[in-house]
Parts: structure tokens; sequence; C-alpha cells
């Protein structure tokens, strides 16, 4: 079942630094949607991420927070101290160090998943076939994972934890290594699993977004600029450049509010729809 | 100077063609963006312009060097190739040393200018000292591309410059880029960012299946519609926006 | 503190897959040196690497590995070195902890005791299963011992001890350099980060 | 005949007992047996192409050390009768003996270990050991390596590649060579440790001995047959008499 995932004037400082990677964050996601979280590098999506799965303070437990992090019904104050897996689940940056290298095949590499979390037997298999067919990589099903394309693995990868059927999934950065038709495929898969999961994910540029999220929120030096839904990021656009993906979406903003006036950002909605 | 591909096929001993026929020119001060799906080639072909794989048919010239002949040290003296995920050479611990490695093995008289150029184009004066592996992600890719920079090579070939990097650092890009092609170098950019590189190139070539099935000026590749998607590739969405509105 | 314990203690999760490439890195590193045709082995680079950045179980456990899939692919005789790489790992993990590796004259020394006290090691393995022949270039040497009037034990460890202490001074001097010149942030993720100069990474 | 991985590795056990407690004609008998051994039983057949090759590479290696390290012996410890002159020097018979004895044991000792890992697919062996208690931690360093070891090649070539695009001087003289080693191996090591912080990260987000939780294995655990048993036990008798002997001398 999906949750929904709520900061309360969240903050977080590193052990041994002096400025907040993270402050004052509030935001929420309603359970069952997806939210977006964008901003120049360095602007602490990552940090975010981190925090709700668990793992940053397992690591840095010497850093600083404050505020609250609400997931379902449990409240943590100020964050998760251990990791949440399969509760939540998060997917590294790069699809390469996502999946372990300690297997052989596609179905191994997803069996693993389920044998750490002692839940693997050889009804499972079904299961497996069924997640991979749903992402398009049941004919990978017996190939080696170190052979396949950056787009496949990285759907193996997300498969590697979509198999624990978390109640939220963490994405870092999924398009970096997608092409154009693989990214239409994530946004069909994004629509396919919000039942089941809430879906957080953290992009350097707003296209994306623009396609499939419900919530967007803009970070930028670890402060919140932006948190709102399509229309009211495409609306005050201006304050944000950093998350515009090029000089030619700045321009095409700029035209298309001197022709279409206050109906501009619906009529950019509605054309990206088509494409 | 000139870089010349004439007929240009290449293979790996015992395999298929990789790269089938390939012709294409460019002079210094020109940008050749290169596009094409994985797999099509295009890491390849960047290898054959320095010289680390040669030719199995036809030949390709650097100026007045043929690359069959030349070993690459000394063609690195007129191109500069970065790889797909260059993050993997870095070595030296600051940034700033890393820059230097280039012109030092090249033996450039210039050598702390060039470097020091190089850094300031790519805004990285402010963490010269750091240590490469202590900056984001994004940031440290441009640092090897002010280590190819750095080698003062008349040409500059990158491979995916713009995977992983924000706004931030593409308008840096763009930046070098635009000051680069205004003092006469040269580049040929393997890309899927059409958006970012269309204002630059000069030409465009489309490679699909190891041929170029396409090579002209950008507007000629926008207006002709179909050759992209043959290619496994579309329009950036903002160009298709603006053709569903209908603005110019 | 019992084995099990300790290795616990050593290996934070980064530690793992750290250690699994120390291995590989052992068996691999004869590509570049081969390739850039430098006369030297380094076969116990990773040894040393993970013995500093994690412990002297992980120094351990890497000789032990990088031994047993060497024999296992193709040179069965590196199975009987086992005690010496065994010996190796904990010596560098335990001189790591003593502080070793912060100075490089103190890098200096540990880099050749390594050598004498490996090549003590493996000469007995060598003289009474082997009698001293390892098919290299190095059994002249042996040879040459012998023949002005040591015993077999006493020779093979000469040949070693003329060999081993530059191998593993360079081993040592290498992996000193490299690990200086990693950053504060990567270091500090591994339970040997105490072993390194505390200035390293600094700008 | 069907062998598990236990007959196999008390098959291997026995053999090093052989080698430590028998003399040199019994121990060359076995080695013979030993590679009939790959033809005879099923489970002793080398698993590829290359496992087979390495044996017959080892074979002709070990016959040259055979050759080496009998005549050297019998050149270098005079003693009993001198066997035949060449050229002014002497081959006495306890070298020679003394040589026969030390080849054949190493032999033996080392096609052992060959014959099981080429008849033993790397990751069956690990599967076993994780059978029988072996710490999951130990067993995903194996695996891990086996990964590191198919990719590290390739990504040294890459790297290789790339610095030589940058001028770095592979072809040079020794000391500008040695700076290429470091402008490799630095990048190699340096990429890896920052992945394997983030591999490590992985593995704990998808649960690895996470929460107590520990990973379920296939259960291959089988029970000790006749023939192991009987292997043990042989081993341990000629370990006896071999005590017994050299007390009694």
């Amino acid at each position: 079942m999906a949750h929904r995932v709520i900061l309360e004037s969240f903050s977080y400082q590193y052990p041994g630094q002096v400025t907040p990677a993270l402050a004052d964050i509030s935001l929420a996601v309603p359970k069952g949607q997806c939210c977006a979280l964008l901003g120049p590098t360095s602007a602490g999506k990552t940090t975010l991420l981190q925090s709700i799965s668990g793992i940053l303070h397992k690591h840095h437990a010497s850093g600083f927070a404050s505020g609250k992090i609400v997931i379902g019904d449990e409240s943590y104050a100020p964050l998760p101290e251990e990791i949440q897996f399969p509760k939540i689940a998060y997917a590294l940056q790069d699809p390469y160090v996502q999946i372990s290298g300690v297997r052989e095949t596609v179905l191994d590499e997803i069996r693993f998943t389920l044998e750490n979390l002692g839940r693997w037997d050889s009804s499972t298999d079904d299961s497996i076939l069924s997640l991979l067919r749903h992402l398009g990589i049941d004919h990978l099903a017996e190939r080696k994972p170190t052979t396949l394309s950056g787009g496949e693995t990285q759907r193996v990868a997300l498969a590697t934890i979509l198999i624990a059927e978390p109640d939220v999934l963490l994405l870092d950065e999924p398009l970096t290594a997608l092409d154009y038709v693989a990214q239409d495929r994530l946004s069909d898969l994004f629509k396919g699993i919000k039942e089941r999961s809430t879906i957080l994910f953290t992009d350097t540029h707003m296209e994306f977004a623009l396609a499939v999220a419900d919530v967007i929120v803009v970070l930028e030096k670890g402060r919140m600029v932006f948190s709102g839904d399509r229309k009211g990021l495409l609306d005050h656009i201006d304050s944000f450049e950093s998350i515009l993906p090029s000089h030619q979406w700045k321009e095409l903003i700029r035209t298309v509010k001197v022709s279409q006036g206050p109906e501009a950002t619906e009529a950019i909605l509605k054309a990206m729809e088509t494409i | 100077m000139r870089i010349e591909s004439k007929n240009v096929s290449f293979s790996y001993p015992g395999g298929p063609d990789v790269l089938r026929d390939l012709s294409f020119a460019i002079e210094s001060g020109e940008f050749l963006l290169l596009v094409g799906q994985n797999g099509a080639g295009k890491s390849t072909l960047l290898k054959l312009l320095n010289g680390l794989l040669k030719p199995t048919h036809g030949s390709i010239s650097i100026g007045e060097l043929d690359t069959r002949h030349h070993a690459t040290p000394l063609l690195a003296g007129h191109i500069s190739v970065t790889f797909q995920n260059p993050a993997d050479q870095i070595f030296a611990s600051t940034v700033r040393e890393e820059v230097a490695f280039s012109p030092t093995n090249l033996r450039r008289a210039n050598a702390r200018e060039l470097t020091e150029k190089a850094l300031a184009l790519c805004n990285l004066q402010s963490v010269a000292s750091h240590h490469p592996y202590d900056l984001p992600q994004a940031q440290r890719k441009l640092v090897t591309v002010a280590g190819a920079l750095a080698a003062g090579t008349t040409f500059l070939a990158f491979d995916e410059p713009t995977a992983g990097l924000s706004q931030i650092e593409r308008s840096v890009l763009d930046q070098m880029v635009t000051h680069l092609l205004n003092e006469g170098r040269g580049f040929i950019v393997v890309s899927h960012d059409l958006e970012l590189f269309f204002r630059h190139a000069t030409r465009v070539a489309v490679l699909s299946r190891g041929g170029l099935t396409f090579t002209g000026k950008t507007r000629e590749l926008i207006e002709s519609g179909t050759v992209l998607e043959e290619a496994g590739l579309r329009l950036p969405t903002s160009f298709q926006i603006k053709r569903r509105l209908k603005l110019p | 503190m019992s084995l099990r314990a300790q290795f616990t203690r050593e290996t934070s999760n980064a530690a793992l897959p750290l250690i699994a490439f120390c291995i590989a890195l052992n068996l691999t590193v004869g590509q570049i040196t081969g390739a850039l045709k430098i006369p030297i082995y380094l076969d116990s680079i990773g040894t040393v690497l993970a013995a500093v950045l994690v412990g002297p179980i992980a120094g351990i456990l890497t000789g032990t590995f990088a031994n047993l899939l060497a024999s296992a692919t193709g040179s069965p005789t590196m199975a009987f070195f086992i005690p010496v790489v065994v010996v190796i790992g904990f010596f560098t993990g335990y001189v790591a902890r003593l502080g070793w590796f912060r100075k490089w004259y103190l890098v200096v020394v540990g880099g050749l005791l390594q050598g004498v006290i490996a090549a003590a090691c493996s000469a007995p393995i060598s003289a009474y299963l082997f009698s001293g022949v390892t098919l290299a270039g190095t059994d002249f040497l042996v040879l040459y011992f012998r023949s002005v009037g040591n015993n077999l034990l006493e020779s093979v460890f000469y040949q070693g001890l003329a060999s081993d202490p530059i191998d593993k001074l360079i081993t040592y001097s290498v992996v000193f350099v490299l690990l200086r010149s990693l950053p504060k942030r990567i270091t500090s993720r591994f339970s040997g980060a105490s072993n390194l100069p505390s200035n390293n990474g600094a700008p | 005949m069907r062998l598990d991985l236990k007959s196999k590795l008390a098959s291997v056990f026995f053999l090093w007992v052989c080698a430590f407690t028998l003399d040199w004609p019994v121990n060359a008998t076995l080695i013979l047996l030993a590679i009939l051994l790959r033809y005879v039983v099923p489970g002793f057949r080398p698993t590829s192409q290359r496992a087979a090759r390495s044996i017959v590479a080892f074979m002709s290696y070990s016959t040259l050390i055979v050759l080496i390290v009998v005549s050297l012996n019998a050149v270098l410890l005079p003693g009993g009768d001198v066997l035949l002159i060449v050229g002014g020097i002497g081959f006495h018979e306890s070298g020679a003996l003394f040589g026969l004895r030390t080849a054949c044991r190493l032999v033996l000792l080392s096609l052992s270990v060959l014959l099981f890992f080429a008849s033993t697919p790397i990751r069956e062996f690990i599967r076993f050991l994780q059978g029988t208690g072996f710490p999951p931690q130990l067993g995903l360093v194996l695996l891990l390596t086996l990964h590191f070891l198919e990719q590290l090649p390739d990504r040294i070539n890459q790297i290789f590649a790339a610095q030589e695009a940058r001028g770095s001087p592979v072809r040079a003289n020794v000391v500008s060579r040695a700076r290429a080693f470091v402008s490799i191996l630095f990048p190699l090591v340096l990429s890896s440790i920052s992945e394997s912080i983030d591999r490590g990260q992985a593995l704990e987000l998808r649960g690895f001995l996470g929460q107590g939780q520990m990973p379920v294995f296939e259960n291959r655990r089988s029970d000790t047959s006749l023939l192991t048993m009987s292997l043990i036990l042989l081993s341990i008798a000629l370990i006896i008499l071999r005590i017994l002997n050299w007390l009694i001398a």
C-alpha cells in the first residue's frame, strides 16, 4: 500500500560542515502520488532522498537533523535511523552500481533481493517474471546483467527494488542513462505503480517532471524555493532558470507568453501531452 | 587546419563492420555534431580520430598527418579526445594538477597559461586546489573537459559531454564552446543533447548502424523530418512544442 | 576480540566491495605492468591496500582469496603460499595500526621489513615443496647460492632477500602515495581511516 | 559415478596426505591415476575448454619441473653412486632420489588442486561453502571478486586509452613509463574505492544483512557419502602409520 510522505521544517547538516545541506524543508506528498525534486547540482536533492530512506543517519550518525519526517502513519523525529527497506526503497543514481554483480542472470539478480529479505522460494519466481514483463524486460531474464545496454540496466536496477513492493519509492536521477524511448517507458511505468507506491524522484531539469509529477519541489542550495503543481511551476518559471532544460525553453516560454497571454502555461502543457 | 575522413570503415578483428564508408571533413572554427543511438559506433569513431584505432579501410587525416602512420601521443598534440566515462581517468589530488596533465605530457611551453585558461573557461578557478573527488559528479565532469582544453589542440572531440550535467554546468559548456569557436578551434561532439548543441553546430551528422544517413546544416535536419526518427532519435521537446503551437 | 567480531568491526558495508576489488587488483595489476613493460610484480598491492585502509583481517582475506583464485585459474602452486600472504596481510594491517603509514620513512622501513619477513616465510615452503625451483629467472640465484656452499633453505632465503624487499618497498610506497592522495571524505568511510596522515586530502 | 563436492574435496585431501606420507614411486603412480581420473570419473571432468587446456599446460610445465628439480639436485647434492657424467659434471644418485621425491610430491599436490578447480566451477564451489555455514559476507566478497575480475581488464583498457589520448608517455623510457603507471593505476583504484562506497550502500539498500535477516540459500546439504568417509579414514590411517614409522625409526 502506498504511503504518504510528509516533511515538517526538516533541516540537516553534515558532520564537519558549517552550512546546512537542507534547511527548513516542508513538503507533503499524498499517498499514491508522484513528486519531482528538481534543482541544480548540490542543491540537496540526494540528501533529501537519503534522509527519508534511513541511510543518511546510518552513515553520518553525528550529522545534525531537526524537524520531522512522516511516512504513512509513522512519524520520525527528526528522521529514520535505520534503513527502511522494504517499506521504503531507494535506488542509487548509477544503475551499474545498483546491480550487485554477484549473480549471473537478471532473474537471479532480482531473486537476490528476496533472498536478503528471507522471502525467496520457488513460487516467487512467477512474480519476478511478471514484474519483468511489466517493465518490458522479460526477454532479458536469462541474460548476464553486465552485458546490457544503459537503458536495460536502468530497468533491471529498478526491478531489483520494485520486487520488494515498497510503499515509498525513492529514485535518484533515474533519467541519466535513458534515451527518449526509455523515458517514455519510464513515465508509463510511473503511472502503473503509483497505486502501489508513492514515488519521489530527483532530476536536474523540469521536462520529465512536467510529464509525470503531481507535486513539484524546487531546491536551491538546500532551500526549498518552490512547491506546487506543474501549472504553478510554469507560471513562476522566471524565478528558477536553473531548472530550465535549455535556452530554447526559455525563449519558448517567453514567446508563448507574448502570443497567448494568461493561457500560455495551459497551452504548453496541452502541447506536451500530444507529443 | 582540417580533419578529413575518406571512406573510412572499421571492424574489430574477426567481427562485422562497426563503421561503414564514412566520409566527412571539418575545418578549424567549425562544429560537427554527431548524433545517433547507443551502439551506432560513435565512440569507435572518436578512437579512430586520435589513432587509438586504425581504419580497416579508407583514411583519416588530421592536418598533414595520416592517422594510420602516426602514434596517438603525436596525434594528441592536434586533437584532444575525451571519452564517455571520463571520470575514470582522474588521478591527481588537485583539480589544477589534473588539468595540467595533458599540457605537461605534450611539453607545451605555455603549459601553465593553458592550464589556467582552461580552468577559467570551465569556471573551475575557485575549486582549483580541491581534490577532484571532493567535487560533485557533474563538476568533476567539467574537470575532464578542462583537461582536454588545456592540451591546447586545434581540435576538440567530446563523447556525451553533457550527460548528467545540470543547467548550470551546461551553460558553462555553452559559453566555453562559443568562446573557443571564435578563437578558431574545431569541435567534433557526440551527443544526445540536441537542444544545447544545435546552436553551435555548423554541421550535423546522423550515424545509424555504422553509416552516415545525413550530413548537413542543422536547419536542413530539422526540416527533413524523418531522418532523426529513422535513426531512433527525435527532436527536442521544446522544438516539438514550438511546432505544435505553430510558432516561428 | 574474537576473529569474527574483529572482522565485523572492520568491515563496514563499503569494505566488502573494496576487499573484492583488492583481490581482483592483485590478480590483474600484472596487466598494467605488463602492458607498460615495467619490471616489477606488485602482486600484493591489493593486500597492502586492504590491510591499510580496512584492517589486518581484510588484508589476510585479500591475500588468501587472491592466492586461492590464482590457483583455481591455472597456477595451482599459488595455494601453497597462502601462509606467506596471511603474514603479509597481518603484518601490514598491524604496522598500519601503529601509525607506520603516516610518515614516509616509516613506510620505507615497513616495506623493507615486510620484504625480509616475506622472504623468510616463503623460503621453507619454496625449499621443501619446490626445492627452490619456481621456473623464474631467480632460479639461477638459488643455484648460485647453493653452488657457493649454502644449503637449500639458506639459498632460497637469500634469493628471496634479493628480490622481496625491493618489491615490497615499491608496493608500500605506491600504496602510501595513493592513500595520501585520497580525499578525507572517501577514506573516512573505512575503519583504517585513522591509519592515514591526518592532513590527507586537504587543499 | 556421481561425485558431490564433499567427496571431491576428500579426494584432494587424500592425495595431499599421500603426497606427504608416501614415497615417490607411489606418488608417481598416483599422478598417473589422477590424470586418468578426469577421463574415468565424470565429476572430475574439466568444465570448460579453458580448464582442459590448463591441465595440459600444467602437465608440460611439470614435466619440465621434474627434469630440472631432479637434475639440479643430482648435481648439487653429492652422495651415493655417480649415475653419469656430462661435461665434467657428475649426477649423484642420492641427489636424484631427493629430487624425484620433491618433484613427485610437488606435482601431485598441484595436480590435485588443479583437477579440483578445473572440474568445479568457482561459483558452485562458493555455493557449496555457503551451504556449509561459510559467512555470507565472505561468499559475497568472492562473488564480487569474480565480477571485478571480469570487469577490470576492460576498465584498465579504457583508462589506458583515455590517458594515451592525453599524451601519457606509455611507450617512453622506464622513468616516464613509471609515471604512466601511476596515471593508470591511480584512476582505477580511486574510482573503485569511491564506487565501493556506493556498492556497499546499494547492498544495504537491498536488505543485504539487514535487520538480522540471513540470506536464504538453496539447501544443498547432502549426507556424507561412504566414499567421503572411507577416503578420510584412509588418510588418517596413512598419517598414523607415518607417525608410528617415524617414532620407531
